[in-house]
């Protein structure tokens, strides 16, 4: 019976949302122009991350904020799970973890690095280098970590990025308004929190795994 | 001199700033950081509200684009009221949870990061003049929300934060789909440049979004018959938690509602006020019949909690009236101190009793007189008795629906303190009642008991001065 | 119809399949897949139908990094609390006698 | 601020000021807090002298604070709230001693004596309210600060009295709550005012005015326990025996009676309200609470009830007072208001001996207890006597002066009511009288707690209050005619309340 | 019709697919892979909608992270109910 009325109604919904979408006039603001006459200002070549991390790194600020949060969250209600069992992970898959690491460092450092003028940035450079770990972890090669004793040192990488960010959203408050860049350094500045993002997001994501995962690198 | 106003956005950077280092520093060192960032916080609103005179809003342009390039950050009356309110109502709450959770690290180590950033979300969300960093703000707040639910770690906490997620998932989903159409339809997500764009016949698509938007903020404010996820969530969480909760995080939510409702969506708002205005009757008729029946103090409490938002959209036929607005931002700040109060009172009890249960409270009075006495003032606010913020409140209700000869609101407010009456009093005849003296109770440190004194106090004094908090608000319309 | 407006289209109806799945689905994994299916429906809506022009444009783009690093986050926290609650199953504490209106 | 201003507060505050320390105090700071409470009581009595005294000159006292726009808490002090101010503080000193001795030993004093200045306290914001808002405020502040008092014993009984108390209050308070507010929309404020402030309305509205006036009246008619809004007022017995007599003989019923009178001649003003025709309605509810209150009490076995049902028929000698058009009956009115309150405290005080004393609580085992309790059963008697209207009683003169406003009134009927009255008072007050005087106990005392002690027949705090008031009813009654009599300042009242002169 | 939208609408017509399986696929781990594959089409879609910044960001975390931590709770929910059979 509630199957049938969902059913239907979401029948309903889509109909009225397709058809809303299809006859919809063309906006009148357009940001593009925006955004193409003040790329300029914002320090980086590339329009998605000038969007990013100036025009919009408020946004981006709080986004942080709610991975981190997430990943608190994560702790403090995941599982309590014992200590992981050091079985002998498969020899193969660790010898490719050690050949396949190094050059995805590179190809992160280089996503960081590019994310200025061309597609890239610290989330993608971030998710890969998290990737990279994910990867040693099912590996053998790292260990999962322990929500409940975690070193003070991850903790400070897991925020540091994050802090770096807010520190000079605060900072630049002196211009006027938060995240207010001085056109010229705000290239620079742009690829300081760029670098301590990566770093930081890169904990982030693999802690969202390593927090979680217990098998040991063995198969699933 | 500057405007103390331009300083609210670091009523957003401080608790940012204090929840990663609570993060980093830990339990011990994190409480104090909360407790004195609160206290900040607090202070700085304090003194924007005293300072406040401008009646235009006053816009903080974040990395000095402006909209609709960059995002805005808008301080009025109203986002001022909430701002008082989540400061005022958190520090006591900060206090005591310090000593709530002096006992078990397990559970404080993580309460500072995400009660910092909750008070984050909160405040950002009120200023917050872009549709898509209210998404961000949602976000924020519910996550976190959830998260604090969960720090019980127990079964019931687990099963009613996964139940609070999928709730909130689904609201910020819809939103985000609106904030999507409203996109595609004007090319902006900024308020300031939406409003004048809407015309008087707008494209389906902004319809739609606005009713999705809506929808999925009703469902954040648990509004009947969404409300499902509530009091599982609010009676089972640890007592801070549930006080924050009940207090603040639904009231978020709703302030967008309002908001939304009478800015942007205000050509097709009309046609539909009955509709939130029907349900608040439903919630007050339902959430005070199912706290009548309830056994458990805190299930109580967050039924009671249930009920009282239904006041909240009792007004929405009266909207746009200033007066109407007054009504329900009055209601807000009572429901938001008292009902913090009460939490915290009930947490008091419950750690003396070592027992969930109205049962357990008999005698209570001759052992726990402030904390009894905490509870009654906030019943009396909630009950909307005099001299209390709810009596205000509810007086403010009943003037304006009269005022417009909607008689079945007065009604059903009446009616609403009438039943409050009753599970209010419930609770009270039980601790009046006599206990065998042999019957031990575990001893609560004095701070939580004043703390919740503290906050029911102040949801009674200020149904003896409302003037300064209603003045935030713009005039009598003519 | 421009191939924007069509993944427009698609993503309306992933949506919908989304929503419709978190309400009538009961496991709760299914339901968190259902829920990231919502999302990336919404996702498709912003950019498609801000491109329905044709020309690209980089603030949808933005957004939708934003959204999708929210999105993992919830589908994190949600999972941490799913196999937490499989955890704490059988273990009696606290008798879940909550009862939901 | 001027005296004019602080007066009044001050008043305010001397109950309350004792009413929060004593909550602070600790439960064992038995003789800070008997001391804090006489203090307050006395300094109270000496700040209403000055006031009684600037009022008789004709000075106005009064303050007000902004709770919202256009929204005010205000306070005056004059002629007829001085009038339950003064009996007020004059009873809550004796209470207060009386209270003293009779909970000695008992639990939770510090609660009791909290609560009891709180209540107090409300009760001096019902008699200085200067707008129907106000004086709503601590209308329902009086239910709250009474709902402990009434359930004090912390049984299950008690708890049932306490819940009834506060179904009929509260709801009442709601229908009231409902006339405010309509008369907040009719005239953008509630303020009281000699002689009426609706008066300006014409016929076109008066169905709505009518309304109005039923509900404000019915809201307040609960406590003033008006058939058939009495019900509670039995129930509430099970309070202990202090409680008891302030409940009604002072703040309750006299605030709900104080609230009809306020009502009629300041919102609506008695012209005014008599050209609705509102009057004989009210006078007919009036006269049949009175005969159906005493028709109850005969049947009563419990003492305390049947004093229950003669207060429910006695209140309502206020109520038909003011029902009675023109100055004289105001004055029969408005000095019953204090006649009835000494007269019924003693009764209360007494019962409350006898039970404390020699574990009497029915009619029924009272057999002989005047020759064993002479004193208390002396005062009881005065007060009976005064209740029955004998003469050279506080009662008599309300009676009288009833009884001629109803024929000035010429409302002759009112005159055959009040006749009725008096045959039943008799009815079940005599019998009383009987058995304690002229029968003797056979059985013994089977639950006597406080021996005699030479002349002193029971405790002393228990013995001086009822002595106090006992003698009050007579001087009440002997020298109504002095300028210091309770009857002086009722005409003082009627004066400013009517323009016309008063002629008897 | 151009190439290029026959392509899209075949990728538009996988899309739905997956998705739908997803829902409906009467195995959680089908389901689970379901997912994936539509987090790996949904790549290609941004790559068409001229996103590839997006395109990374889904493959990275939407198809990647997301993928491994549902397989990773996948088998330890497994785990738990094996367990849970044998007691």
């Amino acid at each position: 019976m509630k199957r049938a009325i969902v059913i239907a109604a979401a029948l309903v919904f889509g109909g009225l949302l397709i058809n809303a979408i299809v006859d919809l006039p063309s906006s009148p603001v357009n940001l593009r122009i925006a955004v193409a006459d003040n790329m300029a200002k914002s320090g980086v070549s590339h329009p998605v991350t000038a969007v990013l991390l100036n025009f919009r790194g408020y946004d981006t600020l709080l986004e942080i904020a709610v991975l981190l949060l997430a990943l608190i969250g994560l702790m403090a209600a995941g599982p309590m799970l014992p200590p992981p069992p050091n079985q002998p992970a498969d020899a193969m898959l660790q010898k490719l973890a050690r050949i396949a690491t190094p050059p995805v460092i590179v190809v992160g450092g280089y996503l960081l690095w590019a994310g200025a003028f061309r597609p890239g940035g610290a989330f993608q450079a971030g998710a890969v280098l998290a990737a990279a770990m994910v990867l040693l972890h099912l590996s053998g090669l790292l260990s999962a970590w322990n929500a409940q004793l975690l070193p003070l040192a991850r903790r400070v990488i897991l925020v540091g990025g994050f802090v770096l960010f807010l520190c000079v959203s605060v900072a630049l408050l002196a211009a006027g308004s938060l995240l207010q860049y001085p056109p010229e350094q705000a290239g620079l500045l742009i690829l300081l929190i760029e670098s301590g993002l990566t770093l930081s997001l890169a904990a982030i994501l693999a802690g969202l795994f390593l927090f979680l995962s217990r098998d040991n690198g063995g198969a699933p | 001199m500057v405007e103390p106003v331009t300083f609210v956005v670091w009523l957003i950077v401080l608790p940012l700033a204090w929840a990663a280092a609570a993060f980093v520093t830990g339990e011990r060192i994190g409480a104090w950081l909360g407790v004195v960032g609160s206290a900040i916080q607090t202070f700085l609103v304090v003194w924007m509200v005293a300072t406040w005179h401008v009646a235009v809003p006053v816009i903080h342009r974040v990395g000095g684009w402006g909209a609709p390039l960059g995002i805005d950050l808008t301080v009025d009356g109203l986002a001022l009221a909430m701002l008082l309110l989540t400061q005022v109502v958190s520090l006591p709450l900060t206090i005591y949870a310090r000593s709530y959770f002096s006992e078990d690290a397990s559970k404080s180590r993580h309460f500072w990061p995400l009660a910092g950033f909750l008070i984050t979300g909160l405040n950002a969300l009120f200023v917050s003049a872009d549709l898509f960093n209210i998404y961000v703000t949602l976000e924020i707040v519910g996550l976190s929300a959830v998260s604090l639910v969960a720090i019980g770690g127990g079964k019931a906490q687990i099963s009613a934060a996964l139940r609070y997620l999928f709730a909130t998932l689904i609201g910020s989903g819809a939103y985000l789909l609106g904030v999507a159409l409203i996109y595609g339809a004007f090319g902006s997500v900024s308020l300031a440049t939406l409003i004048p764009l809407v015309g008087s016949n707008p494209p389906q698509a902004f319809a739609l979004a606005g009713l999705l938007m809506l929808f999925g903020l009703m469902l954040k404010t648990a509004l009947f018959p969404f409300h499902y996820w509530l009091p599982p969530a609010h009676g089972g969480a640890a007592a801070p938690v549930s006080a924050l909760l009940s207090a603040l995080v639904v009231k978020a939510s709703f302030y967008l509602t309002l908001r939304l409702w009478t800015e942007l969506f205000a050509s097709i708002a009309d046609d539909i006020a009955w509709i939130p205005a029907l349900l608040g009757a439903g919630a007050i008729l339902w959430g005070s019949w199912r706290a009548i029946q309830a056994i458990r103090i805190k299930m109580l409490i967050a039924y009671s909690t249930v009920a009282q938002l239904g006041y909240l959209f009792l007004v929405f036929p009266l909207l746009p009236g200033q007066d109407a607005i007054r009504a329900t931002v009055m209601q807000a700040c009572a429901h938001g101190a008292a009902k913090a109060a009460m939490f915290a009172a009930a947490g008091v009890l419950i750690k003396a009793t070592g027992q969930d249960t109205m049962a357990g409270l008999a005698g209570m009075t001759g052992r726990l007189p402030l904390t009894l006495f905490a509870f009654g003032l906030a019943g009396m606010t909630l009950m909307g008795l005099p001299p209390s913020s709810g009596f205000l409140a509810k007086w403010q209700l009943i003037e304006a629906g009269m005022a417009r000869d909607l008689w079945i609101i007065p009604v059903v407010a009446l009616a609403g303190g009438l039943l409050t009456a009753v599970y209010i009093f419930r609770i009270l005849s039980f601790a009046f009642l006599l206990s065998p003296s042999s019957v031990k109770i575990a001893t609560v440190p004095r701070v939580q008991e004043w703390t919740a004194f503290a906050l029911a106090a102040g949801s009674v004094l200020l149904g003896l001065r409302g003037v300064e908090l209603m003045a935030l608000l713009p005039g009598q319309v003519p | 119809m421009s191939s924007e407006l069509l993944f427009a289209v698609v993503g309306a109806l992933i949506f919908t399949l989304g929503v419709a799945g978190t309400i009538l689905v009961a496991n709760l994994l299914r339901r968190i897949l259902a829920f990231n299916l919502m999302g990336s429906g919404a996702f498709l809506v912003l950019v498609g139908l801000a491109q329905r022009g044709g020309e690209s444009d980089p603030v949808p783009h933005a957004m939708v990094l934003t959204g999708i690093v929210v999105a993992v986050a919830a589908t994190a926290l949600a999972l941490a609390l799913l196999r937490k609650q499989h955890e704490v199953k059988d273990s009696e504490e606290e008798l879940t006698e909550i009862d939901d209106g | 601020m001027t005296s004019g201003e602080l007066l009044p507060l001050a008043v305010f505050f001397s109950s309350l000021i004792p009413g929060v320390l004593i909550f602070l105090m600790p439960e064992s700071a038995t003789r800070t807090r008997t001391t804090l409470n006489i203090l307050g009581a006395v300094v109270k009595l000496v700040l209403i002298f000055i006031l009684l005294a600037g009022v008789r000159a004709g000075d106005e006292f009064g303050v007000s604070f902004a709770v919202l726009e256009g929204l005010e808490l205000a306070f005056k002090a004059d002629a007829l709230g001085l009038l339950f101010i003064t009996l007020s503080a004059v009873l809550w000193l004796l209470t207060t001693l009386y209270a003293i001795g009779y909970l000695e030993h008992s639990a939770f004093r510090r609660r009791f004596f909290g609560f009891f200045s709180l209540c107090v306290t409300s009760t001096m914001g019902i008699a200085m309210a200067a707008n129907l808002f106000t004086f709503f405020v601590f209308y329902e502040l009086l239910t709250l600060s009474t709902f402990p008092l009434v359930v004090h014993r912390g049984t299950q009984a008690a708890m049932r009295g306490g819940r009834i108390y506060l179904a009929y209050t509260l709801t009442g308070g709601t229908v009231l709550l409902t006339g405010i507010v309509l008369v907040q929309n009719l005239l953008g404020h509630t303020d009281f005012a000699h002689g009426g402030v609706l008066g300006a309305f014409d016929d076109s509205r008066s169905t709505y005015l009518k309304a109005i006036f039923f509900l404000l009246i019915a809201g307040v008619g609960v406590k003033a326990a008006i058939v058939p809004l009495h019900g509670w007022l039995p129930q509430a017995m099970v309070a202990p025996a202090p409680v008891s007599a302030l409940l009604h003989a002072v703040a309750v019923v006299k605030a709900g009676a104080f609230g009809i009178v306020r009502i009629v001649y300041e919102i609506y003003g008695v012209e005014f309200a008599q050209s609705l025709g509102l009057l004989t309605p009210l006078a007919i509810a009036a006269s049949i609470t009175i005969l159906w209150g005493s028709l109850r009490a005969l049947s009563q076995d419990d003492l305390k009830r049947r004093l229950a049902f003669s207060t429910v028929s006695q209140v309502s000698y206020i109520v038909l007072g003011v029902a009675l058009f023109g100055p004289i009956g105001t004055i029969g009115g408005v000095v019953h208001l204090v006649h009835q309150g000494l007269m019924k405290i003693t009764l209360f005080f007494c019962a409350g001996n006898y039970a404390e004393t020699l574990g009497i609580h029915k009619v029924s085992e009272m057999d002989g207890a005047g020759r064993r309790m002479p004193v208390t059963t002396l005062a009881f008697s005065i007060a009976a006597l005064g209740m029955m209207g004998a003469p050279f009683t506080a009662g008599a003169v309300s009676k009288a002066w009833l009884s001629d406003g109803a024929v000035a009134a010429n409302m002759g009927w009112v005159v055959w009511v009040l006749w009725g009255s008096s045959l039943l008072n008799a009815g079940y007050f005599l019998p009383i009288l009987w058995r304690t005087w002229f029968r003797c106990n056979r059985s013994g005392w089977h639950a006597e707690h406080i021996p005699v002690a030479g002349w002193r027949e029971t405790a002393l705090l228990l013995l001086i209050p009822p002595i106090v008031t006992a003698t009050a009813t007579i001087a009440a009654g002997i020298y109504a005619n002095s300028d210091l009599s309770p009857l002086a300042w009722a005409r003082l009242i009627a004066s400013r309340e009517y323009v016309t002169e008063i002629v008897r | 019709m151009s190439a290029a939208l026959a392509f899209d609408l075949l990728l538009s017509t996988a899309l739905v697919w997956s998705a739908w399986r997803t829902i409906t696929a009467n195995r959680l781990d089908q389901a689970v892979v379901m997912f994936i594959v539509f987090g790996l089409l949904m790549t290609l879609a941004w790559c068409r909608l001229r996103a590839p910044d997006i395109a990374l960001a889904e493959a990275a975390i939407g198809a990647g992270l997301t993928g491994a931590l549902l397989l990773d709770a996948l088998g330890a929910l497994r785990k738990a109910k094996t367990a849970r059979r044998r007691q």
